[in-house]
């Protein structure tokens, strides 16, 4: 211990004096004085900084790479993206959102969407300033907000996307027809409960089944001999394309394929993403398996290994390889 | 100087009424010291400012504190504990005792010298010293004495002091 | 004034939070005082509580990774590396080298951060206004942008993979990180020339909560706490997971287990993490930072169980998983330090002060994210 | 005063005898309390100025250059700020509390001899007034506390008082040795007795001792670190003030600030020469320069007052008491003493001396006594 009583306190008194003093000779700044007086100067981010994500185009806002594959929203741990593929007029998978949007009330900026993204996609933005007056429409963002161009990712994380355009394959997509109808928005079908408890992500208060999307188009029919109206589907959604769940294990959706043709049994075995990771939509890809144009079983990165070898057993079985 | 004068004593009937009056204590214990303050500007207006200030320093800065400390040691600070009122049956025996009291400090004051003249040919200014003087003097028995007794009324505190510290 | 003589007063229940300046977050201590003296303490939490538990059963394996950031949101990288520590033990992925070094790198630093900034609020407990507090924020400052350089974010690093870390260090970052450990002795002279030898310090510490080392061992106490009480436990030493065998360090232990102990004891391990961290800024090989097998999407673990600790800045962080073999945990459950920890201050407050139990919370160096979960 | 009436006398022939005598009462209370409250004011911006240089940060630094209108800004937004006031509150006292903190640091400005020439009111007992009416904050202090019914707010109130009442006794026993040397009470007449080139009072042993001794007192008086137990944010949260908003916070705010001014000014009369220094005696701008003295005095104690706050933690209640009764009170009592020798040694070498070994051998013995089995030397082992 200090031999003179007192001597602490004045060593104290002499490191806030130098504190005080030399704030003001302070050749590195953050040496002493660290904070950045905000609006006027900004920190430089570094490359790596993360907040909020959004959504890449080449060239024009219609080249999205988005191909709504949902792996993002599977894998997003606060449930806050909300996607619905496009399709046009006979239900045929465009592989592009109709609609993608972000909670960013809920987003938590973790960057996993990004990571996940087997199509170099989403990624993650700069942009911290993001307060807002509202709580729900104002913070939710959708798929015209969340577009930025690839130049705008250059301009933010340069290196980053140099090194993704290098690794990127250019993706055949057929140019967008025009959409035949403006598919509904949650806003539109929702109830006034729904539509809050969907936008503050939870998604269980809405109904108690799961989301139909998009909504089964219900016309009413005259049921013969009576005055009743009976609700009947006018165009049943498509099928032959068992739904991919992360709940349904791969061994029950071959289970629900098991009576189909080789090409449905191969699209079953697939993630069923559209991921567009192949280079085809996922039906294109199991045509072109089935019909032998292609023979190589590693292109569904989605799947992984269990897809990679159902399809080598499947085209082993049917003398495909 | 007549107009401060009735003011400040006005004041002092009042505080001194609500001392008593009052239910909650700690309310009479405020009444109390606007009424110590008024005996400390009466003080001032006879230009005794040693005695006015003395008033401040002892009676509101450590009798006030004192009693303060007491009451906070009872329980039935807010009054509202028991119904009984604060003025008891025979409230009239205290107001004419108080009255008759009051009549004979004025006969007596009245023909005492006391008024007429400065006690021991002091000065204005000299007040304070003169003071000092009379006290190691004249009245140092006295001034011992009550400094024996304040010294054993601290050494009993601090005896109690160090039961209850022992206790724990 | 009763028959003995001795005054008798009236106790004062005083509920301290889940509003208060010094509670450290929301939680609540509620004090029967004597006097100024503490006579019963009872700690109320489950202010913060976010279903941390549950949220993690619902979630992927991946998933719950960034929610493991808001445990114990000052030390992020250390709550990710227990995670993915004991799921690697369940999944057998083995971590290349270099992601190892990344790791304990990492881990120092949050050591670093975290016992900087808890002897600086226990200083501003004792009463400081803050001085100490903010050197220690001005420091944490380089590690944070260094954070932020690497993983992306400040505090929500996010940052450990199963099977390694997300983003490699390059050399800049690299250099970045030397930069923080060679400046750190410096700050850690001036902090303690402006504290530690204080008189008003060493009168309001000294002999204040103490807290014996039977009761650290029997109520589970770990981390810097039990150190402080003389219990040479440190899992760094005991289990040697990660690379910790290759560095030479030593594991500051006390004696009296007060609180100045406690708050000597963290700034002799943020000595010793600085001897560590120039170790293996030195060693650190070359390779891959995350195992070429591990995968991301579609993870699974296999059926089973495993329990994967670390020696976190406050103490044993550790996670039990319960696995069926699918994408999600079947039971996931936290052995959060801080909760622990807590679970004696009423042993150590009894008979102090109100004020002392305000450094004695603060020498516990609690966070409530991780205390409620 | 009669100077100023005899200055308004001559300029303004025809005014009534009346308003020139009100104006000359009025005319320097007005300027005293302009002054300290410009003062106050500016003493809140350069304590949170330094404070902020002290931790590394900027400070107040957006209204005005370098955030120079601050307090403007804080006291407009306290005065808009909403007065809530707790249900079950006394709300009499309450609200009479936050006037009466204020009332006493004022009126402590009286007897402050701010120049030369220049005092409020030259009462004949200055200091014992000043002493006198600086402890009738305590009882503010509790009814704030009492009042508001908070259990945080009465812990802060009983610490307040007690604290206030120990400091007292050291306080008044400190500024004895002051009055034994000038052999007055008035404030004038303690400056005017300090004159010399080692004067001041704090160049002498007893003075210093005196001094450091007053100074104690008069930062815990005023509740500054590191005696700032009454409102000791992170035990009790605000102290007895807790339950206050809006304007009434800012009372007490002022009360207290103001407080330390008056305190540090009546330091600086009793010990460090008050307003005397090089020039004040020039007979056109005597009374400038002998002002700047008296602030520039002045600034040096708030600026050892920041100083500490920005450094030290906080004493115990315990502690604190114990310093008062078992190391202040003593030494105060043989500083008595001490002067007692000084005045009575048969020349000034003997009487310096003497005094200082007393005073040194007090001060070991009474540190020794108390801080004996305080602090203890400690080491670490370490385990691999």
């Amino acid at each position: 211990m200090s031999n003179l009583l007192g001597k602490g306190m004045i060593d104290g008194l002499v490191v806030t004096a130098k504190n005080f003093v030399t704030s003001y000779f302070d050749g590195n700044r953050k040496d002493r004085l660290f904070t950045y007086q905000y609006p006027e100067e900004r920190m430089k981010l570094p490359e790596n900084s993360r907040t909020f994500p959004f959504l890449v185009y080449d060239g024009t806002p219609d080249q999205m790479r988005c191909t709504a594959c949902k792996v993002c929203e599977t894998e997003c741990p606060p449930q806050c993206i909300y996607i619905v593929m496009e399709r046009d007029a006979n239900g045929k998978p465009l592989l592009r959102p109709r609609v993608f949007d972000i909670d960013i009330s809920v987003c938590m900026q973790c960057g996993i969407c990004a990571e996940v993204c087997p199509t170099n996609a989403i990624k993650m933005d700069c942009d911290f300033e993001r307060s807002a007056h509202g709580r729900f429409e104002t913070l939710l963002s959708h798929l015209p907000e969340l577009l930025k161009s690839n130049d705008y990712y250059h301009q933010i994380k340069s290196a980053e996307a140099t090194r993704v355009d290098a690794t990127r394959k250019p993706v055949k997509k057929a140019a967008a027809p025009a959409p035949v109808k403006p598919m509904p928005t949650p806003a539109d079908i929702l109830t006034e409960d729904e539509r809050s408890a969907w936008q503050r992500g939870c998604q269980s208060e809405i109904g108690t089944g799961p989301i139909v999307w998009p909504p089964p188009v219900v016309v009413k029919k005259k049921v013969a001999g009576t005055n009743t109206e009976q609700n009947v589907s006018a165009a049943p959604l498509p099928t032959g394309t068992p739904w991919h769940d992360s709940g349904i294990d791969i061994a029950a959706r071959m289970e629900l394929a098991k009576d189909r043709s080789l090409a449905d049994k191969l699209m079953a075995a697939m993630a069923q993403l559209d991921c567009q990771a192949c280079g085809y939509d996922c039906r294109g890809y199991a045509d072109a398996l089935a019909s032998g144009t292609n023979s190589d079983f590693t292109l569904c990165t989605p799947g992984e290994e269990e897809t990679k070898n159902m399809l080598e057993k499947l085209l082993k079985e049917a003398g495909k390889l | 100087m007549n107009i401060v004068f009735l003011t400040l004593s006005a004041i002092m009937v009042l505080g001194a009424v609500l001392a008593v009056t009052l239910r909650n204590l700690v309310h009479c214990l405020l009444a109390l010291v606007v009424f110590f303050l008024g005996i400390a500007g009466h003080f001032f207006l006879l230009k005794a400012d040693f005695l006015g200030a003395a008033q401040i320093l002892i009676y509101i800065g450590a009798v006030a504190v004192l009693i303060l400390f007491a009451i906070m040691l009872t329980r039935n600070i807010s009054g509202t504990e028991g119904g009984r009122s604060s003025l008891g049956g025979a409230w009239w025996l205290g107001v004419g005792l108080a009255s008759s009291l009051a009549g004979m400090m004025c006969v007596f004051v009245r023909r005492s010298e006391l008024v007429t003249k400065l006690p021991y040919g002091a000065t204005e200014e000299g007040v304070v010293k003169e003071i000092g003087k009379l006290l190691v003097t004249d009245w140092v028995v006295p001034l011992e004495i009550m400094a024996v007794l304040l010294t054993a009324a601290l050494i009993g505190a601090v005896v109690i002091a160090l039961e209850e510290e022992k206790k724990r | 004034m009763s028959a003995t003589g001795i005054i008798q007063t009236q106790t004062l229940e005083v509920s301290l939070g889940p509003q208060h300046p010094s509670t450290h977050g929301v939680f609540r201590m509620d004090v029967v005082l004597d006097g100024e003296y503490v006579v019963k303490l009872k700690p109320v939490m489950g202010y913060l509580h976010r279903n941390h538990e549950q949220l993690a059963e619902k979630m992927t394996w991946l998933g719950s990774m960034p929610y493991t950031d808001r445990l114990d949101y000052f030390c992020s990288m250390t709550n990710n590396w227990a995670y993915a520590l004991a799921v690697e033990k369940m999944t057998g992925l083995k971590v290349p080298e270099r992601a190892e070094y990344i790791r304990v790198i990492m881990a120092e630093l949050t050591r670093l951060l975290n016992h900087s900034c808890a002897i600086g609020f226990l200083l501003s407990d004792c009463g400081a206004w803050f001085t100490p507090v903010l050197y220690a924020l001005r420091e944490r400052e380089w590690i944070l942008d260094f954070f932020e350089t690497v993983s992306g974010a400040r505090m929500m690093c996010n940052y450990m993979r199963f099977g390694g870390v997300r983003v490699d260090l390059d050399d800049a970052s690299l250099a970045m990180a030397r930069n923080i450990v060679a400046r750190w002795p410096a700050f850690l002279d001036e902090f303690e020339k402006l504290m530690t030898e204080n008189e008003v310090l060493l009168a309001r510490t000294q002999r204040v909560g103490i807290l014996s080392r039977n009761l650290a061992i029997n109520a589970s106490v770990s981390g810097p706490v039990a150190r402080a009480s003389g219990v040479e436990y440190d899992i760094r030493k005991v289990d040697k997971y990660g690379v910790y065998d290759r560095f030479d360090f030593g594991v500051p232990v006390g004696e009296a287990g007060d609180t100045f102990d406690r708050y000597m004891i963290r700034i002799l391990e943020m000595r010793e993490a600085v001897k560590i961290l120039e170790q293996a800024l030195r060693d650190i090989p070359a390779g891959p930072f995350i195992a070429p097998e591990a995968k991301l999407r579609n993870f699974k673990v296999p059926a089973g169980d495993g329990y994967g600790r670390i020696e976190a800045p406050k103490g044993e962080l550790g996670f039990y998983l319960v696995s069926e073999g699918g994408a999600k945990p079947y039971r996931y459950h936290v052995r959060p330090p801080s909760f622990i920890n807590l679970t004696i201050l009423e042993d150590m407050c009894l008979g102090q002060k109100v004020a002392d139990t305000v450094i004695i919370l603060g020498s516990v160096d609690i966070v409530l994210g991780e205390v409620d979960r | 005063m009669d100077a100023i009436y005899q200055l308004i006398h001559d300029y303004c022939p025809t005014m009534p005898d009346w308003l020139a005598l009100a104006l000359a009462i009025l005319l320097p209370i007005a300027i005293v309390m302009g002054v300290f409250l410009t003062v106050f004011a500016l003493l809140t911006w350069v304590e949170r100025k330094a404070l902020g240089r002290i931790q590394n940060r900027r400070g107040p630094n957006r209204v005005g250059p370098v955030g120079l209108f601050q307090p403007i800004a804080d006291g407009l937004k306290l005065l808009t700020k909403e007065d809530i006031v707790p249900n079950a509150a006394d709300k009499v006292v309450h609200f009479l509390a936050p006037v009466l903190v204020v009332v006493p640091a004022f009126m402590v400005l009286a007897v402050v001899p701010v120049a030369k020439g220049f005092i409020a009111v030259d009462l004949n007992i200055g200091v014992l007034f000043a002493l006198a009416v600086s402890t009738a904050s305590v009882l503010a202090l509790f009814m704030a506390g009492w009042a508001s019914h908070n259990k945080f707010s009465l812990l802060g109130a009983m610490r307040g008082v007690a604290q206030v009442v120990s400091y007292e006794v050291p306080m008044v026993l400190a500024a004895v040795v002051v009055l034994m040397a000038s052999g007055s009470l008035s404030s004038v007449s303690i400056v005017e007795a300090q004159r010399g080139l080692t004067g001041w009072f704090v160049c002498k042993p007893w003075g210093l001792v005196g001094f450091v001794i007053f100074q104690l007192c008069a930062m815990a008086e005023v509740a500054r670190t590191p005696f700032d137990l009454p409102e000791a944010e992170s035990e009790i949260v605000a102290g007895y003030h807790t339950e206050y908003s809006g304007f009434k916070f800012a009372l007490f705010q002022m009360g207290e600030y103001v407080a330390a001014i008056t305190m540090g000014g009546i330091t600086v009369t009793m010990f460090l020469g008050g307003y005397l220094g090089p020039g004040c005696d020039l007979p056109k701008f005597g009374w400038l320069i002998s002002a700047c003295w008296f602030f520039a005095k002045l600034g040096i104690i708030v600026v050892i007052n920041i100083w500490a706050r920005g450094t030290w933690p906080r004493v115990r209640v315990d502690q604190l008491l114990g310093f008062a009764w078992k190391l202040l009170l003593p030494l105060s009592l043989v500083n008595i003493v001490a002067m007692a020798v000084w005045h009575f040694a048969p020349n000034k070498l003997v009487g310096w001396v003497e005094s200082a070994v007393l005073l040194a051998v007090a001060i070991v013995a009474l540190v020794k006594i108390n801080a004996g089995q305080t602090f203890e030397k400690r080491s670490y082992r370490f385990t691999s």
